[in-house]
């Protein structure tokens, strides 16, 4: 249903996301991880058409037969909240403060052909369907008046208000209280048609997809179904990643990534992993391809 | 002459211009048909009531004596004394006993008759309901009577010249019995103009009185507009706003109605000496060489050109050259800086120079400070709001070293008599000549007069910078416009548009 | 919100009471007595006792200033000790000459700054954008007084097309009311105009920044439909700040300008009082003046709380 | 962004530096005495000495517009300080102390301060103290009390609620050493680019009140006074109007410039990009 191939994403001079191909077929959930920095964001903003000013992609993006990349933004915008949906990370600053609730979910629809009184009934169904308690008064509310819980909520509802094909979640628990993400993230589970889930938590990844792609440095280093790459990391970074996420017995970290991660185009050449890569050798100054089908990785050393 | 008080007014500022002459024109004006004319004057200070008989300044003169107040004489553009309100009038033989036989049919604006007893009644008032100081000027009458209808009879306490020329002024205005109730807001009298609209703040506009008794005014209506600033007054004009400039306030700015095809411009005399005034009651103006430095060490030429344009007359003394005892004693005191570094002595003074913040002041002070420095003397410029501040500060106060006003008041030589003026000139024999030729013959008071003004000159009482210029530029085809402005009033009777 | 508009409603009388205080205070300082001044240089004692007892101003400063706040509140202003003309309708005609310059600037103001602001925002990496930044910048930085003698200079006395000065009371004509106050309100709101212009542009670059813009966007919305839906409202509260705080600038910058163009309001009132030493005149208007910043500021609050649902 | 030269802290800068510098000079030298009058040199064409011609006084106007820049920044600096020795401090003790009396007490006279404009103050107090640059300067002073006031209560209650603030807090240190030690170091940015926009404004207004007579005194050079003597010479010798009205325009233009260029340069967070990953 969605394939992506060759995405490029850049700004003035500097590449942040390089070559990036993935596809996600009808119902898929797909796990997208990786730090920040690492372009996951921008790919995502790249499918949606809401890169910042500056930042332009190229390349391939088809949602069915609909092109989403390098397409005036006149079309894409009638895909955009109809066939394909966001929710962003941060719940406090996403909602229009001097409009209430009810008004921003029931504008999705009505920008996109439904008529406004109609729209205005369904806004309070979809508020019930996320779980919202007194949908009715929460419509009427400003969103100052509700919790970032809530209003991550308001955002899946508008999100799903015309029954995307895709749902694209960047990060969406991350600004939530710990008891509210587990809920949130059983929300999104269940009303996700196909989903595409940016976070750099492993755990939630976990719980949430089937398949899962590793960015780093603005590239795909490794793909696969969740279990494979989880249990059988190939890519150095995965297995670096996996490594500081898992905890001992006795709650002792092991040892985590060398270094941090370099400014968008600080990035060395070829492998972008291997300054910081305990296994890098003179072959990985030549850019690795990502190779294998299923588990897919792109490094020189893969592990076993 | 006694003390004559002053209406030092606005000096230049409100001066503006006064006084008739010219012809009578006729002609299209802006509006339309012949009797339809408007004329829109402009000038610098509005009065703040109509009142003159209670509140000081030349703004309310300007406009309303002889315009709308007549007296019973007027001053002509020749400075001589001419009939208005009286047919005639004789003089006793002990030159004490004026018998005035006044016009008939007069009638005031309300409709009420001119006779002599309205006479009684106005001269009657300036002694119990004048509030300006100036009335001291008619203390010298003893009675007025009526001996009928159309002849009023005035009794002087003693011979003077100036009791006719002061009933040129404000004070021989003629009231009406019946008319003095808002003094302030509705002025009413017997002239060719009653009051039409005031917009305060803006303008006021006379209209013509249909009733007038002499000679109709040619135009239907004058409006006097007010301007705070120079410039935005010579635009008014450059566009078309109004039709007059009564007084140029920026004379560097004549140039702009050069062309003759659009523009007159009336240049003149007027009765203003801009004086600088040096305190002579205290150091360092209290001696005499320190004045007479000052007084060589300004080059008047010089503060002409660059201060004013080069417009107007250096005299130097208080006398105008239209005085009949007019002296050039521009020679008195010639431009010498060493010779007032010697009165000096090679000391320096440091002193306050409490000016009025009116244009011609302004400029010129800068060219004081800038002149008197070379010789020693450094003066600190403090321009005051005119005239609340200035008044209170210099003239009421007499808190200042030197000062710069305009003193447009006519034949007012007197004010250097009394030494509580803020001159503090203190010199017995001034006052002594100015006495002798109030009460003396014609040819006495000329000759004591002529004294008087060079004793002043000697005696460095003050510095005569230079006499204010009567500048005036309207559009082209204005007729009647005044030449000098030697009386108080604007005179609007013969003004029209071609 | 009713709570707040009471609680903001009597800060607004208090500060409006002890403004009075203040500006009657500093009239008690200025030099001078009223009725000397009124009556001249040349004036006897006991006509200056006679007159001082006829305005009330030798009885003590706390009964003079009850007096003549007790005559504000019910709208009389006293009666001028040069004129003897009441102050109160001097005041209102000025007032209302004052206000039409002042609205009328601020309409040209809003009328070049929205758009050329917004316009700025959205294409600010642009040359044109960035052209208006910078004319902007400039506008900002001409004296309003300066701007008025230029105008003048070329529409009045060069093209002659329009009056250099003067007001012509819209009952009177019409054509000449309007004529007459165009160049006025034009070097009134070029000057504002350019300082909003800023103030919109970063107002809207500020939104544009925001999340929710780009939620609009996620729903479908065009860059331009995004900004127009959700991001004007949001940019007009600070710009309605801004606003309230130009048009004080305004009322004061209008002094500046009525001299310029002769106009005949509060300004010009506010200076020949001054200068005649018109005491109660000059409290007057500057009382007015002030109780008008204090209103403005009183609006200002009320319109951001109404704008704004976080603050209510 | 980094790295891309501030063009606007650049121009300001440039621009302010020329006027600190024609003030700077102009105290031990100016071409000409600037208030010497010479009938035989007035209204002379530029040239020959006389960079920019003289006016109707015959006073060379370069030099009238070096010591002009003298008087330009006196203003600025005796009004703008003024409103920062008196508003800073206010509006610390306000922020500091957002909900007691005192810092009600302190915006409540703000907003009345803030309701005699600086004109209407020079106006006033020129009619009692005569009109006069300390006049006008302390008018100008006492009018930006306010806006520095309020700048400093806003910065102040930001950084109260940073950690480091919080923890010195919790350490017990009293208030008066948190304002010292850790406020005004942190507001300091904010505080100096709301002085150069203040100056910006101090200028202009001391050319509007130098035009109504209430600014400097004769003869004392001010571009704003000399702008005002220009006006009845506008028509026939229009450079006398166009010089210093370049300078004023240019100085307010210049402390502008350097009032967002330093917002810029101080406050990096304005200038980052949304464009994580």
């Amino acid at each position: 249903m969605l394939t992506v191939e060759g995405l490029h994403v850049r700004a003035d001079a500097v590449e942040l996301v390089h070559d990036v191909s993935f596809t996600i077929a009808p119902g898929e959930r797909v796990g997208l991880i990786g730090e920040s920095g690492s372009g996951k964001s921008l790919t995502a903003l790249s499918l949606m058409g809401l890169l910042p000013e500056g930042v332009t992609a190229s390349g391939r993006a088809r949602l069915g037969e609909r092109d989403l990349v390098g397409v005036p933004e006149s079309r894409v915008k009638d895909l955009r909240g109809r066939a394909l949906s966001m929710v962003f990370q941060e719940p406090m600053t996403a909602l229009n403060p001097l409009m209430r609730v009810g008004a921003q979910v029931a504008e999705v629809m009505t920008l996109h052909g439904r008529p406004r009184h109609e729209a205005r009934e369904r806004a309070v169904e979809l508020l019930e369907r996320v779980r919202l308690p007194e949908p009715g008064q929460i419509a009427r509310a400003y969103p100052h008046q509700l919790s970032g819980g809530q209003r991550q909520r308001v955002m899946l509802a508008i999100a799903l208000a015309n029954g995307p094909e895709l749902l694209i979640c960047d990060e969406p628990t991350t600004a939530l209280d710990v008891t509210v993400q587990k809920q949130m993230l059983d929300l999104i589970a269940e009303v996700a048609p196909a989903l595409l889930f940016i976070t750099h938590d492993l755990a939630v990844i976990a719980s949430m997809c089937e398949r899962v792609l590793v960015m780093y440095g603005g590239r795909v280093v490794e793909s696969g179904p969740l279990r494979d790459v989880f249990t059988r990391p190939r890519h150095r970074y995965t297995q670096g990643l996996l490594a500081a996420s898992r905890l001992t017995p006795r709650g002792t970290r092991l040892p985590t990534i060398a270094g941090s991660v370099p400014p968008a185009g600080r990035f060395p050449s070829g492998c972008v992993f291997r300054n910081r890569c305990p296994h890098a050798t003179p072959a990985c100054e030549t850019t690795p391809a990502l190779t294998g089908d299923g588990h897919a990785h792109a490094c020189w050393h893969p592990a076993d | 002459m006694r003390r004559i008080g002053i209406w030092i007014a606005a000096g230049g500022l409100l001066l503006a211009t006064a006084a008739c002459g010219g012809s009578p024109g006729n002609g299209s004006g802006s509006g339309g048909g012949a009797k339809t004319q408007s004329l829109s004057v402009g000038a610098v200070a509005e009065p703040a009531n109509l009142d003159f008989t209670s509140t000081e300044g030349a703004a309310i003169p300007q406009i309303l004596l002889v315009n709308v107040y007549e007296g019973l004489v007027k001053l002509d553009q020749n400075g001589e004394i001419v009939p208005l309100l009286a047919e005639k009038w004789d003089v006793s033989g002990d030159r004490k006993t004026y018998t005035f036989t006044l016009r008939k049919n007069v009638k005031f604006s309300s409709g009420a008759p001119f006779t002599a007893d309205d006479v009684v009644f106005s001269l009657g008032r300036v002694k119990t309901d004048w509030k300006l100081k100036i009335k001291t000027q008619l203390d010298v009458v003893d009675k007025v009577e009526k001996k009928d209808d159309s002849t009023a009879v005035v009794t002087l306490k003693r011979p003077s010249n100036g009791f006719l020329y002061a009933m040129t002024s404000r004070l021989g205005a003629m009231f009406s019995r019946t008319g003095v109730a808002d003094l302030a807001n509705k002025p009413v009298g017997t002239g060719p103009y009653v009051l039409g609209a005031w917009r305060r703040g803006d303008s006021i506009r006379l209209d013509a009185n249909p009733s007038y008794w002499g000679t109709k005014p040619a135009l239907s209506s004058v409006t006097m507009k007010y301007f705070k600033d120079a410039t935005a007054m010579n635009n008014a004009l450059l566009t078309g706003g109004i039709d007059v400039i009564s007084s140029v306030q920026a004379p560097e700015s004549l140039q702009q109605f050069a062309d003759p095809n659009r523009f007159q411009t009336v240049e003149g005399t007027t009765n203003g000496e801009v004086v600088l005034s040096m305190n002579n009651g205290r150091p360092p103006f209290d001696d005499k060489k320190v004045r007479q430095a000052v007084r060589h060490a300004i080059d008047h030429k010089a503060l002409l050109d660059t201060a004013w344009a080069g417009r107007g007359q250096l005299i130097g003394s208080m006398v105008p050259p239209t005085d009949p005892w007019y002296e050039d004693r521009t020679g008195d005191y010639p431009y010498d800086p060493a010779k007032a570094k010697e009165l000096l002595g090679g000391k320096t003074y440091a002193v306050k120079m409490r000016i009025p913040n009116l244009p011609y002041a302004v400029s010129s002070a800068q060219v004081v400070k800038s002149q008197l420095a070379q010789v020693g003397i450094n003066a600190e410029i403090e321009p005051l709001e005119f005239p609340a501040r200035w008044l209170d500060q210099v003239f009421s106060k007499g808190d200042y070293d030197l000062s710069i006003i305009n003193h447009v008041e006519p034949r007012d030589m007197g004010i250097f008599a009394d030494k509580s003026y803020y001159f503090h000139y203190d010199n017995p024999e001034f006052g002594k000549l100015l006495a002798s030729a109030d009460e003396g013959t014609e040819q006495q008071q000329a000759d004591d007069l002529k004294q008087a003004a060079k004793l002043l000159s000697d005696d460095a009482a003050a510095d005569w910078l230079f006499l204010f210029p009567n500048l005036i530029v309207a559009k082209k085809g204005v007729t009647g416009l005044p030449k000098n402005a030697i009386a108080e009033s604007f005179d609007f009777t013969a003004l029209a548009k071609q | 919100m009713i709570l707040y508009l009471v609680k903001r409603l009597a800060v607004l009388l208090a500060s409006t009471v002890v403004a009075a205080v203040a500006v009657f205070a500093f009239m008690a300082l200025l030099p001078g007595d009223p009725a000397e001044i009124a009556l001249g240089v040349n004036a006897t004692p006991e006509a200056v006792a006679d007159l001082r007892h006829r305005f009330g101003t030798d009885r003590p400063p706390a009964v003079q200033f009850l007096d003549w706040f007790g005559g504000l509140v019910q709208g009389d202003f006293g009666t001028s000790y040069v004129t003897s003309a009441p102050i109160g309708p001097q005041i209102s005609d000025r007032l209302g000459v004052t206000a039409v310059l002042v609205l009328g600037g601020m309409a040209v103001a809003l009328v070049l700054a929205v758009p050329l602001g917004t316009f700025a925002a959205v294409h600010h990496r642009d040359p044109l954008g960035a052209a208006i930044s910078a004319a902007s910048q400039v506008g900002i930085a001409v004296p309003a007084f300066l701007a008025g003698i230029l105008l003048v200079f070329v529409f009045a006395v060069q093209a002659q097309v329009l009056p250099s000065g003067g007001y012509v009371p819209i009952a009177d004509d019409p054509g000449e009311w309007l004529r007459g106050l165009l160049l006025p309100w034009l070097s009134l709101g070029l000057v504002q105009g350019a300082v909003l212009t800023r103030y919109v542009r970063s107002a809207v670059l500020d939104v544009m920044r925001e999340d929710y813009l780009r939620t609009a966007r996620a729903k479908g919305r065009g860059r331009t439909g995004a900004l127009w839906r959700h991001g004007l409202r949001n940019a007009s509260v600070p710009v309605v700040t801004v606003l309230g705080l130009q048009l004080a600038t305004l009322l004061i910058g209008a002094v500046v300008v009525e001299r310029v163009f002769v106009i005949p309001g509060l300004g010009d009132l506010l200076l020949n009082g001054v200068a005649g030493r018109d005491l109660l005149l000059v409290q007057g208007v500057v009382m007015v003046l002030v109780a008008a910043v204090l209103l403005i500021n009183f609006v200002v609050d009320v319109t951001y709380h109404l704008l704004d649902p976080r603050l209510r | 962004m980094r790295g891309r030269p501030n063009l606007a802290l650049l121009t300001g800068g440039t621009l302010v530096g020329l006027v600190v510098l024609a003030a700077a000079v102009s105290f031990f030298w100016t071409p000409h005495d600037p208030t010497l009058v010479d009938a035989a040199r007035k209204l002379r064409e530029p040239g020959g000495g006389y960079l920019l011609g003289a006016d109707k006084f015959g006073r060379d106007t370069f030099s009238q517009l070096m010591v002009g820049a003298r008087t330009t920044l006196y203003v600025g600096v005796v009004a703008v300080g003024i409103a920062a020795v008196v508003g800073t401090p206010l509006g610390v003790v306000a922020g500091m102390t957002p909900r007691g009396w005192l810092s009600e007490l302190i915006m409540r006279v703000n907003d009345l301060v803030f309701a005699f404009p600086a004109l209407l103050l020079a106006v006033m107090l020129g009619a009692v103290y005569g009109p006069g640059t300390l006049t006008a300067m302390i008018a100008i002073g006492v009018a930006t009390v306010p806006a520095f006031a309020r700048v400093a209560r806003a910065a102040t209650l930001q950084v109260m609620v940073t950690d480091y603030i919080l923890a010195a807090r919790a350490a017990g240190r009293r208030r008066p050493a948190i304002a010292v030690r850790h406020v005004l170091p942190n507001i300091g940015s904010v505080l100096i680019v709301q002085a150069s926009v203040s100056f910006a404004i101090a200028i202009l207004a001391e050319a509007a009140l130098s035009f109504l007579g209430f600014g400097t005194r004769p003869p004392i050079p001010s571009w704003g006074r000399m702008l005002q003597e220009s006006q009845e010479l506008l028509f026939s010798t229009p450079r006398l109007a166009l010089w210093p009205g370049l300078a004023i325009a240019l100085a307010v233009l210049g402390f502008n410039l350097l009032g967002d260029g330093l917002r810029d340069h101080l406050d990096p967070k304005l200038r980052r990009i949304r464009a994580d990953g």
